[in-house]
């Protein structure tokens, strides 16, 4: 816990850290209060169709007279949603097989990595494509599939910084004072593995918001009538000339939340790796 | 301005943001080294002698700035005198591999691993000759010899990898001296190579010696390479000269309390006593130096003088400076 | 020579390295780091072993540790056959051998305190109470020269000689028998290596330790060591009381290596002999005599024929044709 | 040096990101580059000139250019410049002889065709009677390709004809086993195209070859890009051509099409209803829409239980308020119709005034509760819909509709490769839904409309609809060939299945083409929506 | 060097069956299938069973798999169920498409991304550094297909511009292929230049802390020498390791962009397959692009002894 607040308070220090913090953090209050903050219910129509901005509607109605800015808001909720808990599921796998894979080495090492080569010769989209089709449209399979497909990028990092850990002196000095492996594991080795990993975690987010929109785009992400930021833009794409806001308002906030969650990843590595910092 | 090189209350500061004024890394800095000469540079680590030598070439890295009122003054083959410090960087890169070189400490790092032998010399001969390809070739050819490498013409065409320490040290050595530079500084050119390789480098720079006019610093933290190599020597400790005089001079009167301790506790590693001398304490970090002698507090003969002010660099016989109170003059060298 | 029982005792030992090539990674070759090693160490008895880099020292000193595996030969410790032990049982046995390190910034864990880092052994080999653990932290950090308030503080607040203090500390808390120092002093300064030999000659005195002293600092190790082994290319050369290797060297490459340290008197002559050439590589070590490419009076049976331990004078062996 | 050059063109790129996202849409006030042929407006159309190669955006890949398998819009588009039929109809519905030249139905089960002499097909051999044989031997199965496995060929389209003969080289007989009113109708369908039995005999299938005796021939097919189609030399009409061809360009986004028509790189696209008011803005473009044979329906499935119960199904129609459909999915440019659309002519009823047609929320309310739904005992329902936006959009506002009378409905949007399977069996529970919402369209004959969709057992009646009134109406409304009798028939059917509601029809949208103004010639109808025979670019 | 490429290719054998054993099961499990595809409405059950029987998928699944492999190692991809067209044929056509796309985005993606990151390494920590990092940033954040639609919008409505249609080989029309290849290229290559500005910053960064470069300057060299002879050279290590990675994402945008400006590729070719439930279609594309993803990091790591001569292959 200690250092986590250490980590965030040397976050806030660097400029760019603080902004994604304070980014992110509005983003994540905006989807928690969104009840609260909208005026309309998401999928109430309630005005005019392609009414353009105005007082009532901050970010005026889509075709079917929907109020934009509400539907923003909830919006926010499904697409942090659908990365956090892609990530989420890519991250843990992904952390116990690198796990596995660096410390125990040997033919363990070599399966394993053979199963993340198959997933990573997948371009992701793709891979997220076919998974969706398997399971069925919607949330949950959305979110299995956009995690599945994370899960070789942090099984590598994962592996990478234990091997890298295993070589360093004071794991070696745990072993020849007697320490046994579990205490290595959890004392010595995985402090290392948090930086990168926590780094490859928020950048795994930013992928994750745009591999849902990119998904949505081909009409496979969400289904009506829960709308993420992807899926908003995807039916906006028609009507690019009458309502150019159904268009701009998401894609304007897809790009601001993975730019955010990439900004903070960046001087993450900077605050987690000192030696970059130079 | 006969001697080759001077420095004048040298300081490297290094910025601590916008708010705090600059750490003196090393201050007040004053050496001459003269034509021919092996001058010795003593001290341990982080007292500062290496960062004093990489300001002479204009080396310092990033975040490091030489202090104002610094001066290295600078004499060149053709008589010219030159103020280092006021160098714009084209005309330092001109000094730089020509009348100046530099050899380093780890010489398995010390080369690009992309380029071969023979690219990394004729690079430095690019500089500062404008010798052919084949001219380039001979003078790299008979430059290997002088330092005595086996089978010049295979080791042109390696790479650093397929080398030795040793051997990468003395194509160092080539490199810096092809351009036959009128100083030549070394910077523990022997620290990480094995006693036997040590020696060998040892003696060839000795041998070196003769067939080029070239002066040589050489930094280093062990004794015995200064004793078998230099001639004058300058002790450094906590980023100033607390020593300056002739190697025989240093070894068998050293004045300043820090100087004769390093002296006792290397001699005491031969002798029959188990126990050995050790000056207590440790180096004070820069920056909270205090304004009296920096060694006070793990000086024998510490006074209150001591701790109140810093003593200065006074010449306490001929060619011999010191900056103690026991030593300042009136006071007859405390034994 | 005071006349200890025997600690531990080393029968020809050996640690070979694979080196594999070929397509299906297969070992084409070995690295032959330590080649049959014999020597004893004495309770109480400080052990140096002297080379030059490359020569196998380390390698032996973590493979009587079997922190590295050997390919060959005996550890008997106390009597008892080191290599016999299972994994688990040599997890216990390490309390009663413990291993310095060379460089104090990577050898301590950045993220744990210093009383983490004196508690771990103990947690690891004995069940004491918070209070008896306090206990042990205190005396040996007192024993090290680290003040009390210095124990929740962290390694990079630390100098290297501190550092390297809180390392023997971490090392002598479980009271091993025996200690294997690899280069403790190496990458300290002068002034401060003096404080940390002091320091290792008095604990030595306190705990009836045992000593494996590595070095490449023939100075270093001629002050500390009662005995020593001079190591080239995985093969001790000669081993004998310290004194009598100094003032009277009898293989070649001593001779050489004694002449290569550079003196303290600027005046004194400096007759040096002078060894040419490299250390061969270890991956295929030359017949005969591992010195013979670089040794002044080599004979033929050199070339082919590895010469064999001798005991010239009482304690005191050399491996060299010299004297057949 | 090179580094300066590049951070001023990322820099042009940023800024070029961040005014468009701040000017908030771009569509009124830019003028695009005048077009270099300013057609004069409104003055009688321009004399035609010959030569000149249509370049049509289209949003979608066609599969195949097999008339007798490929039914979907992408393929016809382009089939329907390839092949040609016995008969053809004109855009008020009636019947002209396009291959034959006369034929007369000497009882009600034989119909006698005189072919048209010289008509050639694209690989140069004339058309006799033998290839008319060979065509309606290969869609009823009789060939050695065996079943074909052609989209509603065999059961609704021709299941009735016993026997094909060529009289002489240029007459055909067929007999019928029974009298049936839509036969003539049906030689129309692309199904009936007359194909060349040498390039099926060569290519094994027409998937990718052309049989055709129609004005164009099959050019270059590049998939996913482009299909060119290019004047046919000796067609029989070929004075009548002026085109020298067309190019298929697939261009899948909308929005796309539209900016390609604006820059005058196409001349030729469909769009939504939402974008042709953008379109008609354009001085260089113009708007040709006809309406359309195709209705939206929302179908039950009458295995789910709650279904069954007709005051739920009618509930569903007066909750629905057709309207709104129309305004939000098609821009107010659709007609509520039943299941027989206005583009039918007299056929279609006038619904405009009728009960179930009228939105009645209380009405509907009172039907819910009396089926014993309320507010804390609400009806969920499962709803697919079909794979085209309009689709998806009605689904949405329909969700919103139902909300009001206790139905909680959820929607997944299909798509292709599940779309027909689930369809097939949505009178089954295998299907998973228990509403679908359609686009179907009803052909050019009531019989097609009316018994295809709703007699029992018959292809595309797929939500288990059976009502014996309706079938014996169906046969009877087959059998005889005097309209006003037929007329009388399907009217009241139409009645009953709008009674029955077990498939809701909603409106029948406008079908939009934008051409650029120098596309002259082509009026597109119902009946025959990509005749390009007449059609020119005037300069 | 033939025994390292011989253990490579040994290496990459299992991934390539793994993968086509992963795509085989997964074609499987999509619900849905392209018989009722075809037949649509007449699809009755002895209909069914007699096109079931006509492409052999009423078989043992395991007998599917060998027979479909058994055909892909003599290099027969079988043919589309869809269009009865052979698909390997088809592939390598559309392949030329997809590979002109990657290759010039990724060209695209390094003219920009390396200069810049060279910039951003050199003036660390000023106004130029930051403005960079930005830039990547913003470059990996704006998703393909919104920069994609954008900018046809624009271009169409402020300089009435819209890319030629019809696509043509570069070999048959250089001009007009460049003419249409360059903007879906532009778009593809600036999304991913962000991850390569970043890599060329921290690996030219790393490379300026190494003690060669100080013995470099203390030659006399010039601050352009050291650099662009020394550092950079011996960054291009870790960023040629980034082309190895960066095919995936290239191939996963061309996707993408392919069905925007519907260029005939590989991408489209598979989406319209898994649409279309064609599953021979769909293994062979998938199986072809994993193919090209192995071939390309094996040259990658080819690329690397090439460049850095410490790396001798045994």
């Amino acid at each position: 816990m200690k250092k986590l607040l250490q980590t965030l308070r040397e976050l806030w220090r660097d400029p760019m850290g603080r902004i994604s913090l304070i980014g992110i953090l509005l983003i994540i209050l905006m989807a928690i209060f969104a009840p609260q903050l909208s005026h309309f219910k998401p999928d109430k129509m309630v005005g005019m169709p392609k009414a353009s901005l105005s007082a009532q509607f901050w970010f005026g109605t889509d075709n079917y007279g929907r109020d934009i800015f509400s539907r923003i808001v909830y919006g926010a909720r499904v697409s942090l949603q659908v990365g956090l808990i892609a990530v989420g599921i890519g991250a843990t796998a992904g952390y116990v097989l690198g796990l596995i894979a660096g410390y125990f080495e040997g033919w363990v090492d070599r399966v394993i990595m053979c199963l993340m080569d198959i997933l990573f010769a997948f371009p992701s989209i793709l891979l997220a494509i076919l998974i969706s089709t398997v399971l069925g449209r919607g949330l949950v399979p959305t979110m299995v599939a956009i995690g599945i497909v994370n899960i070789p990028v942090f099984a590598r990092t994962v592996r990478a910084s234990v091997i890298s850990a295993k070589g360093l002196e004071y794991v070696e000095n745990a072993r020849s004072v007697g320490v046994k492996t579990w205490p290595i594991l959890i004392r010595h080795i995985s402090p290392n593995v948090v930086a990168p990993f926590t780094v490859q975690a928020t950048l795994a987010l930013s992928s994750a918001i745009l591999t849902e929109a990119s998904m949505s785009f081909l009409g496979l992400g969400i289904q009506p009538p829960a709308s993420s930021w992807g899926s908003m833009l995807n039916e906006a794409r028609t009507f690019m000339e009458q309502a150019p806001w159904m268009a701009i308002f998401p894609a304007l906030f897809i790009i601001i939340t993975i730019l955010l969650f990439n900004i903070m990843g960046d001087s993450l590595r900077d605050v987690l790796d000192p030696k970059l910092k130079l | 301005m006969e001697h080759l090189l001077e420095l004048r209350n040298l300081s490297i500061d290094l910025p601590r943001g916008k708010r705090q004024s600059p750490v003196k890394l090393v201050e007040g800095v004053d050496l001459t080294v003269r034509k021919k000469q092996n001058f010795g540079v003593v001290g341990e680590s982080g007292c500062g002698k290496s960062i004093t030598c990489s300001a002479i070439m204009g080396l310092l890295s990033y975040p490091l700035t030489v202090g104002a009122g610094s001066s290295i003054r600078f004499l060149k083959e053709n008589g010219e005198e030159l103020e280092i410090t006021s160098l714009s960087p084209a005309e330092l890169r001109k000094l730089r591999g020509k009348d100046i070189s530099m050899i380093f400490q780890e010489p398995m790092t010390a080369l690009d691993p992309m380029y071969t032998i023979e690219e990394q010399i004729n690079e430095t001969l690019r500089f500062h000759t404008s010798l052919s390809k084949p001219e380039m070739h001979e003078a790299a050819l008979a430059m290997l010899k002088k330092v005595k490498i086996p089978r010049p013409e295979q080791i042109l065409k390696d790479y650093p990898h397929h080398l030795s320490g040793g051997m990468l040290q003395r194509v160092m050595i080539a490199i810096a001296l092809i351009n036959n530079p009128r100083l030549l500084i070394a910077d523990e050119p022997t620290t990480a190579l094995d006693v036997t390789i040590q020696a060998q480098i040892l003696d060839l720079m000795n041998e070196l010696r003769e067939s080029y006019d070239t002066s040589v610093i050489m930094i280093t933290h062990d004794l015995g390479v200064i004793a078998e190599t230099c001639e004058e020597v300058a002790v450094f400790y906590a980023g100033q000269v607390v020593e300056q005089a002739s190697v025989e001079e240093i070894f068998r009167a050293a004045a300043h309390p820090y100087t004769a301790g390093l002296l006792k506790s290397v001699t005491s590693l031969g002798g029959e006593e188990k126990m050995l001398y050790t000056i207590q304490g440790a180096v004070p970090t820069a920056g909270n130096f205090g304004q009296g002698c920096r060694f006070a507090d793990r000086c024998e003969y510490c006074e209150s003088r001591c701790r109140e002010s810093a003593p200065a660099l006074t010449e306490i016989s001929p060619g011999h400076l010191c900056r103690c109170w026991l030593h300042a003059p009136g006071k007859e060298a405390a034994q | 020579m005071s006349e200890h029982a025997v600690l531990l005792d080393i029968q020809n030992l050996q640690t070979y390295f694979p080196i594999t090539g070929g397509v299906f990674q297969k070992t084409v070759g070995h690295v032959h780091a330590v080649e049959n090693v014999s020597f004893q160490i004495r309770e109480q008895e400080t052990f140096g072993l002297v080379g030059e880099s490359g020569c196998g020292k380390s390698t032996t000193g973590r493979t009587l540790l079997r922190l590295i595996e050997p390919t060959a030969g005996e550890i008997l410790f106390d009597g008892q056959d080191l290599r016999a032990l299972s994994q688990d049982e040599l997890r216990q046995k390490r309390r009663d051998m413990q291993l310095i390190f060379q460089n104090p910034y990577s050898s301590l864990n950045p993220r744990m305190s210093v009383r983490q880092l004196l508690e771990e052994p103990l947690q690891t080999h004995f069940s004491l109470s918070q209070k008896e653990m306090d206990e042990q932290v205190l005396w040996i950090s007192q024993a090290v020269g680290i003040a009390p308030e210095q124990l929740s503080r962290y390694p990079h607040q630390f100098s290297g000689g501190q550092r390297q203090r809180i390392s023997i500390a971490r090392a002598l808390i479980t009271k091993p028998r025996f200690v294997v120092a690899d280069e403790p002093v190496s990458a300290l300064d002068v002034s401060i290596q003096a404080q940390i030999l002091n320091l290792l000659l008095t604990l030595q005195k306190e705990l009836k330790l045992s000593y494996l002293f590595i070095s490449h600092d023939l100075n270093v190790v001629r002050h500390i060591s009662n005995r020593i082994g001079v190591m080239y290319l995985g093969r001790i050369m000669e081993q004998g009381d310290t004194e009598a290797v100094y003032r009277n060297p009898l293989h070649p490459y001593t001779k050489a290596l004694l002449s290569a340290i550079p003196k303290l008197d600027p005046l004194e002559e400096k007759s040096r002999i002078r060894l040419e050439g490299d250390v061969p590589s270890p991956a295929d070590p030359p017949k005969g005599c591992p010195f013979h490419n670089r040794c002044a009076n080599c004979m033929e049976v050199c070339r082919n024929v590895v010469p064999e331990e001798r005991e010239l004078e009482p304690g005191h062996f050399v491996s060299c044709h010299l004297y057949d | 040096m090179n580094v300066k050059k590049w951070i001023s063109v990322s820099l042009a790129g940023v800024m070029l990101l961040g005014t468009l996202a701040g000017c908030g849409g771009p569509s009124s006030n830019a003028t695009p580059a005048p077009q270099d042929s300013t057609a004069p407006v409104g003055s009688e159309a321009p004399a035609p000139v010959s030569g000149g190669t249509l370049r049509w955006g289209t949003d979608s890949e066609p599969t195949g250019f097999d008339p007798h398998t490929n039914s979907e819009e992408a393929s016809l588009r382009v089939m329907n410049q390839l092949y040609e039929t016995l008969v053809e109809r004109n855009a008020d519905m009636t019947i002209y002889g396009q291959l034959a030249e006369s034929w007369e139905i000497p009882d009600e089960t034989t119909y006698v065709f005189k072919l048209r002499e010289g008509v050639k097909f694209h690989s140069g051999r004339e058309m006799t009677a033998d290839d008319v044989v060979y065509t309606f031997d290969r869609i009823l199965g009789k060939t050695e390709a065996g079943d074909i496995g052609a989209l509603g060929s065999k059961s609704s389209y021709y299941g009735g004809v016993t026997s094909v003969e060529a009289l002489d080289t240029y007459t055909v007989q067929f007999t019928l086993d029974a009298p049936n009113a839509a036969f003539l109708g049906n030689l129309t369908s692309n199904y009936g195209a007359i194909v060349d039995k040498d390039v099926i005999a060569e290519k094994g299938d027409l998937m990718r070859a052309d049989g055709g005796t129609g004005p164009f021939t099959l050019g270059e097919w590049l998939p996913d890009n482009y299909v060119t189609v290019s004047k046919f030399a000796d067609y029989w009409e070929a004075d009548r051509v002026s085109l020298d061809g067309i190019t298929y360009y697939l261009i899948g986004d909308e929005a796309a099409r539209l900016a390609a028509l604006r820059t005058g790189d196409i001349d030729f696209a469909s769009l939504s209803a939402s974008n042709v008011s953008a379109a008609e803005k354009e001085a260089n473009l113009k708007v040709l829409s006809y309406q359309t044979n195709e209705y939206i329906a929302v179908g039950c499935n009458l295995s789910t239980a709650a279904l069954q119960d007709l005051r739920v199904r009618q509930a569903i129609s007066y909750a629905m308020d057709r309207d709104t459909i129309i305004n939000v999915v098609f821009s107010g440019q659709a007609a509520p119709c039943s299941m027989v659309p206005p583009a039918m002519g007299h056929w279609s009823l006038d619904v405009s005034d009728m009960d179930l047609y009228k939105t009645n929320v209380d009405k509907a309310k009172e039907l819910m509760e009396a089926a014993g739904y309320s507010d804390s005992n609400r009806l969920s329902l499962t709803l697919a819909a079909g794979l085209m936006d309009s689709l998806r959009q009605a689904a949405v506002v329909l969700q919103q509709q139902l909300a009001e009378i206790y139905i909680d409905l959820e929607i997944t949007n299909l798509e292709s490769g599940e779309y027909v399977d689930i369809w097939g069996k949505m009178s089954t529970p295998e299907a998973g839904f228990d509403m679908m919402i359609v686009n179907d369209g009803a052909g050019t004959d009531p019989n097609r409309s009316i018994s295809f969709f709703f007699g029992t057992g018959s292809g595309a009646n797929v939500f288990g609809f059976s009502n014996e009134r309706i079938d014996e109406l169906c046969t009877l409304g087959i059998a005889t060939t005097d309209e006003a009798l037929r007329e009388e028939y399907y009217n009241e059917a139409q009645l009953i299945c709008i009674e029955d509601c077990t498939k809701i029809c909603i409106a029948s949208p406008m079908k939009y083409f934008v051409t650029s103004t120098s596309v002259e010639g082509f009026s597109p109808s119902a009946a025959d929506s990509s005749n390009f025979r007449d059609a020119y670019l005037a300069q | 060097m033939k025994n390292y490429i011989l253990r490579r290719i040994l290496q990459v054998v299992p991934v390539l069956i793994g993968i086509s054993i992963l795509i085989f099961a997964v074609m499987k499990m999509i619900p849905g299938d392209v018989i009722s595809g075809i037949l649509g409405v007449e699809a009755t059950p002895e209909l069914r069973a007699q096109l079931a029987a006509k492409y052999g998928l009423d078989r043992p699944y395991l007998v599917q798999y060998l027979d479909w492999i058994g055909g892909v190692l003599h290099g027969d991809f079988g043919e589309s169920i869809r269009t009865s067209a052979p698909i390997l044929p088809e592939i390598l056509s559309r392949f030329k498409v997809t590979a002109e796309l990657t290759i010039l985005a990724a060209f695209i993606s390094w003219i920009i991304a390396i200069p810049l990151g060279v910039l951003a390494a050199v003036k660390r920590n000023t106004l130029a550094d930051r403005f960079v990092r930005v830039f990547a940033l913003l470059g990996v954040s704006v998703p393909n297909f919104a920069l994609s639609i954008l900018l046809i919008l624009v271009l169409s409505l402020a300089f009435s511009y819209f890319p030629p249609l019809g696509y043509v080989g570069f070999l048959e029309d250089p001009l007009r292929n460049l003419q249409i290849m360059i903007l879906p290229a532009a778009i593809l290559g600036v999304t991913i230049s962000g991850s390569v500005m970043r890599m060329t910053r921290s690996s030219v960064l790393e490379v300026l802390r190494q003690d060669f470069i100080k013995t470099v300057r203390a030659k006399g060299a010039s601050e352009r020498v050291a650099i662009f002879r020394h550092a950079l050279r011996n960054a291009l290590i870790p960023i040629i390791t980034l082309i190895g990675m960066q095919i995936g994402s290239l191939l996963g945008g061309a996707v993408i962009v392919e069905q925007i400006f519907s260029l005939p590729g590989l991408g489209q070719m598979t989406l319209t397959g898994i649409n279309q439930r064609d599953y021979p279609v769909v293994q062979g594309c998938v199986l072809f692009i994993a193919f090209i993803y192995v071939l390309v990091n094996l040259l990658t790591d080819l690329l690397y002894a090439y460049i850095d001569p410490r790396i001798s292959y045994d």
